[in-house]
């Protein structure tokens, strides 16, 4: 027998049977069950070497044929009384049964997920619209009279987490993070504890890197959070000023 | 509102929204039944079916949608050369169907139709939204039980999983 | 290809671009001359007048696109207005917000980052002088840059571009 298709052309062992049914117009209500079997069993032997996950799957399938058409080949059962091997008769199923309809649900569901390529396949040649914005739609919708640049600091930081988390998929470069944020929160907090009162830009010296920049952002934010800080503004575009909070 | 009025409000709630839109939003902004919603989409879907529109709208689950037509495809193709969206694998097409069809579904039960293991296949889906935790089946272990998200019916632009159910097959 | 067809085509062009096309790459995609081209938008704008009909289609010098009709926006803003202001101002925040440490930075930019059309929010901040053209990119179309205006910088308590330097996020 030309084993000339790959193990990996099939989606499991119900897949190959069914490809083997196919192929040898077998009728599937009445299986050669040893025919197949050895079928199976040669396709197997054929193949040179077996992912250990997938040839699991395929030997489970082995044993069950094999036990099928021991089955199959047993002599009917005996019994003194002639009603009871009527009964008997009648109780016992076909083998082959359970196979036949495992393979058949299975088929069912294979040609559903060719439906399901075909529709695939048409819904890529369609597309839809990208949602309008919304906020044109209220009148004075885009107010900033309650915000100030930590909340612009915080939405951009969130933004550039996003888009980083992205880039790391594609480019699958790991860094290793050189400034853990456990490590500046408890930096700005020591140095506010000993000032008690700062201006906000002072957190920030000339000479820090965008990462230090950002995480000292992200600490002053995680400390407001945290109840640790205040942050205000005396008048529009004045210094913003942290405070310790005090704790009552 | 008469029906005209309708229409024209409709398309462009849908224009404007991008995504598919409820039933039950637009019947509730329109005003009117969703019987009558549902009719006046059918009338739609008529007017859109003339040679000079490059759109349409279809119904996905509880939803409606506005698209392109397929036939523009090539010309969208050339002017904004749209990315390529990761095909599914068979794998993940079968697992889907089975879970389309016996949801809520274990893991386990997938496995015995499938005859292989899918935990894979069943993160990818998850991952790409496709599918989705639903509950725990009531017995030992506590198995999860999956289905298939609204994400799903739009990704196959179906107006609803029924529609496969009459898929013939012949042994 | 006739002129039905063509209009289709067109309609379908401009609805999955979200935004406008230049004549010219129009032209060259249908394969018909530019007159012919607007002669076809002259006809669509009569049939879009139709009262069944939620779009429409306009220039915008030499682009053409489609855009909701004013009369669906109470409707719109009745479907699709989030549950609080919040959540409002934080869609237009977001913009504002990655035009100024990106800036400068094209329209597309800013979509493909936020996902949603942002035209009407960039002439809202436009007309709030929180943000203004910069100047053109040199790319295809050549795109507006956008940025930040002075007052919006001094507003958030930052007397320059130049203390945005070392925050900007240049990939």
């Amino acid at each position: 027998m030309a084993l000339n298709v790959k193990l990996e052309a099939f989606e499991g062992p119900l897949d190959l049977l069914l490809h083997l049914i196919e192929k040898n117009q077998i009728n599937i209500y009445d299986i050669p069950i040893s025919e197949l079997t050895d079928q199976y069993l040669s396709y197997l032997e054929g193949l040179d070497e077996l992912d250990i996950d997938m040839a699991s799957e395929f030997l489970l399938m082995a044993a069950t044929l094999l036990s099928i058409k021991s089955r199959m080949l047993l002599p009917k059962e005996r019994t003194e009384d002639a009603r009871e091997e009527i009964c008997t008769a009648l109780d016992k199923e076909d083998p082959r049964m359970e196979l036949v309809e495992k393979l058949i649900e299975y088929k069912r569901f294979k040609m559903i997920a060719e439906v399901l390529k075909e529709k695939e396949e048409g819904q890529s040649k369609i597309f839809k619209r990208r949602p309008e914005d919304l906020p044109f739609l209220y009148e004075g919708g885009i107010s900033i009279s309650e915000v100030d640049l930590d909340d612009l600091i915080s939405i951009f930081a969130r933004i550039i987490k996003k888009g980083a988390v992205e880039e790391g998929q594609s480019s699958r470069t790991i860094l290793k993070d050189p400034l853990p944020l456990r490590i500046r929160i408890r930096h700005v907090y020591k140095t506010i504890l000993k000032r008690k009162k700062m201006g906000f830009r002072e957190f920030f010296k000339e000479n820090f890197s965008k990462l230090e920049i950002i995480m000292t952002f992200l600490a002053i934010l995680e400390l407001i959070k945290l109840n640790r800080i205040k942050v205000y503004q005396e008048q529009s575009f004045g210094e913003i000023t942290v405070t310790l909070k005090e704790v009552s | 509102m008469d029906r005209e009025a309708a229409k024209g409000i409709l398309e462009g709630i849908l224009f404007a929204a991008g995504d598919s839109v409820e039933f039950k939003d637009l019947s509730k902004v329109l005003e009117i039944s969703e019987e009558e919603l549902l009719s006046l989409v059918e009338e739609m879907k008529q007017e859109y079916n003339s040679q000079n529109r490059g759109i349409m709208i279809s119904r996905v689950g509880e939803r409606i949608r506005l698209t392109t037509k397929a036939e523009v495809y090539p010309y969208i193709e050339k002017l904004l050369k749209p990315q390529n969206r990761n095909q599914l694998s068979k794998a993940a097409l079968e697992t889907l169907a089975i879970i389309m069809f016996k949801q809520p579904v274990t893991k386990a039960e997938i496995e015995s139709i499938r005859g292989v293991n899918v935990e894979k296949t069943l993160n990818s889906l998850m991952e790409r939204n496709l599918i989705c935790e639903v509950g725990r089946l009531d017995a030992p272990g506590r198995p999860i039980l999956y289905g298939t998200t609204q994400e799903c019916l739009e990704y196959f632009g179906l107006s609803s999983i029924e529609e496969l159910a009459d898929i013939k097959f012949d042994e």
